[in-house]
């Protein structure tokens, strides 16, 4: 019961700021807007029973790359956002193919979770402690089975962060 | 439909991703397309720890930890471009980025 | 606050920053337009005028003694060293002697003026680069000269503590003891504002090669006083050209080696210490005998002109002042005010720092707005 | 139902109010002490000694006209004041002020929550206050006030990682993310963690220094330079709001630094049985006066110290700060392994 309220809840918030990122005019709101969308999504993640995502989430999305959209926002400082196509029947179009898209894919969920409901199972039932948002866990296995990958995102940093530093600086 | 199931977290995730897909397409402010792209992503990583939950096994969130690593990679490269794309044409819309060099 | 409204807030070339002329750090109303590339500074136009009243016209329809009040009004932080460079100079046009207790007095005077003008300027200058507890202990010893300047002539800022020919008044029994009272006080203040600045790390990155102007760029810019003389140019009217009873005293002339804003400092701190000496000299070597000499009850100088300038503490004041013999006002009077002559090295000192090191840059050249515009 | 809403909103009003009004004190507490510090008296005309005087100001910003701006965006506008002070007071759910303590025959801890990511959920919690910096200075649409905002916000990102990274060799030490698990660790170890980290106890005070934007670091709202930073064209309630927020960040930081290395609500040398009589004294004393005394020297280095330029630093952060922390980071981690 607790956990349907919070779901449609969160579920709700996560929605409409998504539909509010997208539709907004002004970029800095829709900033905004995007931020009070991760911290929902952050919420969701305690749901899940993750808080260790639910913080990095909050740090890295929240407080890190969105701060550097605000940036960016503020320094290319638009005064009328570029809008519309030349052609305003795509639009239509683009919608009516995504909408198709979207409902295949329900579609797709539902007779799934119908077809098989022993793989189903509820999660309400799942132990919560054994996954439980244990910090521990993730650390282990980041460190054991995905210590490669782990470093090949640390890498990736890397190159990003000289890649980022050598776009926007403007001479070297 | 008081019970949340895993397919529940996928139904809010794929509608989360068709936002994200339609900013893309729709929107011609290269910001705003980046910030569909992370909810898309955001999406992608609400599935992960869904799955996670069920399945009862971290492997998911750790996967969604490397989903937002690479989330900053490509914002901080993205908006590098654009801030020396607006640096050399004074406009963010998308549609006039349409030469390889300038 | 837009110059040009319609520019983009961030343009990727250059910022347009007006600075003052209501800004805390510009001391007074100096208005100073930055072209910003970044933060740093590519070019400043230099806007005054704000606090112009006129002096020197309005001094042409002022008989002589009157002047002296106006005088007050310029620099008015350091009015007992503008009006005892108006009243030399008149003196001087009409070749009056001065009784020598008249001359140790002013020099006494004069220079618990440059000491009081200091302590502004330390406070201040330490206030805008952040260390606040500077500006309270260095107004906490102003104060005391103030007191001394009070029980003097009446008056805490401005004086009138001069007349041609000599001083209004005698000095007040027991005025002498506690000047030298203050002195101990003062020479001890000093090494506290030396504890909180000098040595600061923080202080030393802050002040260290910024601004730097080397000594003949200064002379060419016209700068004189402290910020002159840290650049290593020993010109001090008080030696060069003695005036007052500054021939019979004994004292030193800091110089700096670099010319930054701390070299500049250094100087002024210094100059607290020399003041100090100067008027102990002053005070123990007190001779007694009249303090006015003697004046015709009409001030009326012979025809001609004359130009004479004094050691203020901002730097050198000189006053051009024409008597055409017949009338009982000036003909022509003009001053050459050291805040006018170091406000057009700060173009020069700030360009290519950060917008930071402005403010810090303002407190070095130690300004007066009341004096620049006149 | 008791034990699930009850005591935590219980628990939670009080707290807020606590710190709602020792917010407002710090203001009393920083005019009186930089006061003594410049030998003057400070506030003395509200009532005994000037202690209602924070009362009074609250009151003077109540009835103040609140200005927005013409060209403001006014949503925004009004919204980032709030957005400054939320994360400021939600951070205080985790600071653990004791330990469990018999109230009323209930066995009531002194804390509201204990999650098992404490430490990162502070970090992660504080990291978004830069939000209401950044969009003040924008919201007010003029140029001193985002000029400051993106200074405040570089500076705030920057000392982010060095405090971070801090805080990582801190977990390293203690072995747990819980903020009450910190604090046991160090009744374990029978040391504060100031002496078994000190490197990293002064890299978390400049940093701290630096995010709660203080001097010498205070450039954001430098007001020589500035005139007033980002909450310049505020007015009213909502620059108070502001105010509150920075001190309610420098109670965080001081509680945090407290927490983390003087040993949280232990007293002085918990391993030393002879100053047992110590324990005479409750645990949130402790506590309280450890924070206090770290917002006593935050108050007397604004007084003492000149304020640093942006790009010194900008410097010490990345140059000095973050490469230490690194090093710690790893010093830790070898220590750890190999004892």
């Amino acid at each position: 019961m607790g956990e349907a309220i919070a779901f449609y809840g969160l579920s709700a918030f996560i929605l409409g700021f998504a539909i509010l990122v997208v539709t907004t005019r002004n970029t800095v709101h829709s900033v905004l807007f995007l931020v009070a969308n991760f911290m929902f999504v952050a919420m969701l993640y305690v749901l899940l029973s993750a808080e260790f995502l639910a913080v990095i989430q909050v740090l890295v999305y929240t407080g890190g790359i969105v701060v550097l959209y605000l940036f960016v926002v503020m320094l290319v400082n638009l005064k009328g956002s570029p809008e519309a196509h030349e052609d305003p029947r795509r639009l239509a179009r683009t919608g009516l193919l995504l909408s198709g898209a979207v409902l295949a894919e329900f579609a797709a969920i539902i007779v799934y979770s119908a077809a098989r409901p022993s793989s189903g199972a509820t999660v309400s039932d799942a132990g919560l402690s054994d996954v439980g948002g244990n910090v521990e866990q993730v650390g282990w296995m980041l460190y054991t089975n995905y210590l490669i990958p782990f470093e090949v995102a640390s890498i990736l940093l890397l190159v990003a962060m000289v890649g980022a530093i050598v776009l926007a600086k403007r001479e070297l | 439909m008081l019970e949340i199931t895993t397919a529940h977290y996928m139904v809010l995730s794929a509608s989360l991703f068709m936002i994200g897909v339609i900013g893309v397409m729709v929107r011609r402010n290269i910001i705003i397309i980046f910030m569909s792209i992370e909810l898309m992503l955001n999406a992608v990583n609400i599935n992960l720890a869904a799955f996670s939950y069920q399945l009862e096994h971290v492997v998911g969130q750790v996967f969604a930890v490397f989903v937002i690593a690479v989330a900053a990679a490509e914002a901080a490269v993205g908006l590098g471009i654009i801030l020396a794309f607006y640096r050399n044409k004074e406009t963010v819309n998308i549609d006039e980025m349409n030469v390889m060099r300038w | 606050m837009t110059v040009e409204a319609q520019r983009p807030m961030f343009d990727t070339n250059e910022m347009v920053l007006n600075m003052g002329p209501q800004h805390p750090s510009t001391h007074g109303v100096l208005r100073i337009v930055l072209h910003l590339d970044g933060e740093r500074v590519a070019d400043s136009d230099i806007v005054i005028g704000y606090l112009h009243r006129g002096i020197e016209k309005l001094s042409e329809n002022r008989d002589w003694t009157q002047i002296i009040l106006l005088t007050d009004r310029m620099d008015y932080v350091a009015a007992a060293s503008t009006n005892l460079g108006y009243c030399e100079t008149v003196e001087k046009l009409m070749s009056i002697e001065v009784p020598r207790r008249a001359r140790y007095v002013r020099t006494v005077l004069n220079e618990l003026q440059r000491i009081a003008s200091h302590c502004l300027w330390l406070g201040t200058h330490a206030m805008d680069i952040g260390a606040m507890t500077v500006f309270l202990y260095a107004f906490r010893e102003r104060e005391l000269i103030l007191d001394l300047f009070e029980e003097y002539c009446g008056a805490r800022l401005t004086y009138n503590s001069q007349r041609i020919g000599g001083l209004p008044l005698d000095i007040p029994p027991g005025w002498d003891r506690k000047v030298l009272e203050f002195c101990d006080i003062m020479d001890s203040k000093v090494g506290e504002y030396e504890t909180l600045l000098t040595h600061n790390r923080i202080w030393l990155e802050r002040t260290r090669d910024i601004g730097i102007i080397s000594g003949s760029e200064a002379v060419a810019l016209g700068m004189c006083g402290p910020a002159l003389r840290g650049s290593g140019v020993p010109r001090d009217v008080r030696k060069d050209e003695p005036y007052a009873a500054y021939d019979e005293m004994d004292f030193d002339v800091p110089i700096g080696d670099r010319g930054d804003t701390y070299d500049r400092y250094l100087v002024r701190l210094e100059e607290f210490r020399q003041s100090t000496r100067i008027i102990r000299q002053g005070i123990e070597g007190l001779p007694e005998g009249p303090f006015i000499g003697k004046v015709p009850r009409l001030i009326k100088p012979p025809a001609g002109e004359t130009y004479h300038a004094i050691e203020s503490p901002k730097g050198e004041i000189g006053f051009f002042i024409v008597s055409d013999g017949r009338s009982t006002n000036p003909y022509r009077f003009r001053v050459r005010s050291p805040s006018f002559c170091n406000l057009q090295a700060l173009p020069r000192l700030i360009r290519g720092h950060l917008v930071a090191d402005v403010v810090a840059l303002i407190g070095s050249i130690d300004i007066v707005l009341g004096e620049v515009d006149r | 139902m008791v034990d699930i809403f009850v005591i935590p909103l219980l628990k939670i009003v009080i707290l807020l109010n606590a710190i709602l009004v020792s917010v407002s004190y710090m203001t009393l507490l920083e005019r009186k002490v930089i006061a003594w510090v410049q030998s003057r008296l400070g506030p003395m005309r509200v009532g005994p000694r000037g202690v209602l005087q924070p009362i009074a100001d609250a009151l003077k910003l109540m009835i103040k006209e609140d200005i927005t701006p013409a060209k403001a965006d006014k949503w925004v506008f009004t919204l980032a004041p709030m957005m400054v002070l939320v994360p400021a007071l939600i951070v205080f759910a985790v600071i653990p002020f004791g330990p469990e303590v018999n109230l009323f025959g209930r066995l009531e801890p002194l804390y509201i929550t204990d999650i098992n990511v404490g430490l990162l959920y502070i970090v992660s919690v504080a990291s978004l206050g830069v939000y209401g910096i950044i969009l003040g200075g924008w919201a007010s649409n003029s140029k001193y006030p985002l000029l400051a905002s993106l200074r405040a916000s570089a500076q705030l990102i920057s000392y982010e990682v060095a405090v971070t990274m801090t805080l990582v060799s801190m977990i390293v030490t203690a072995g747990t993310l819980s903020m009450v698990g910190i604090v046991e660790a160090q009744r374990e170890s029978g040391l504060w963690f100031l002496f078994v980290q000190p490197v990293a106890f002064v890299l978390f005070f400049i940093g701290g220094l630096a995010e709660t934007n203080r001097a010498p670091f205070d450039m954001p709202e430098a007001e020589q330079e500035l005139t007033g930073g980002f909450h310049t064209e505020y007015s009213g309630m909502r620059f108070a709001l502001f105010f509150l927020a920075e001190y309610a960040n420098m109670i965080v930081i001081s509680s945090v630094a407290t927490t983390l290395f003087m040993g949280g609500w232990l007293r002085p040398f918990p391993a030393v049985e002879a100053l047992g009589f110590l324990d005479l004294i409750p645990s949130w004393i402790w506590f309280i006066s450890k924070t206090f005394a770290f917002l006593y020297v935050f108050l007397w280095i604004r007084a003492t110290l000149p304020r640093y330029r942006y790009d010194q630093l900008m410097r010490l952060g990345w140059k000095v700060l973050i490469p230490i922390a690194i090093g710690n980071v790893v010093v830790s981690g070898v220590v750890k392994v190999l004892l």
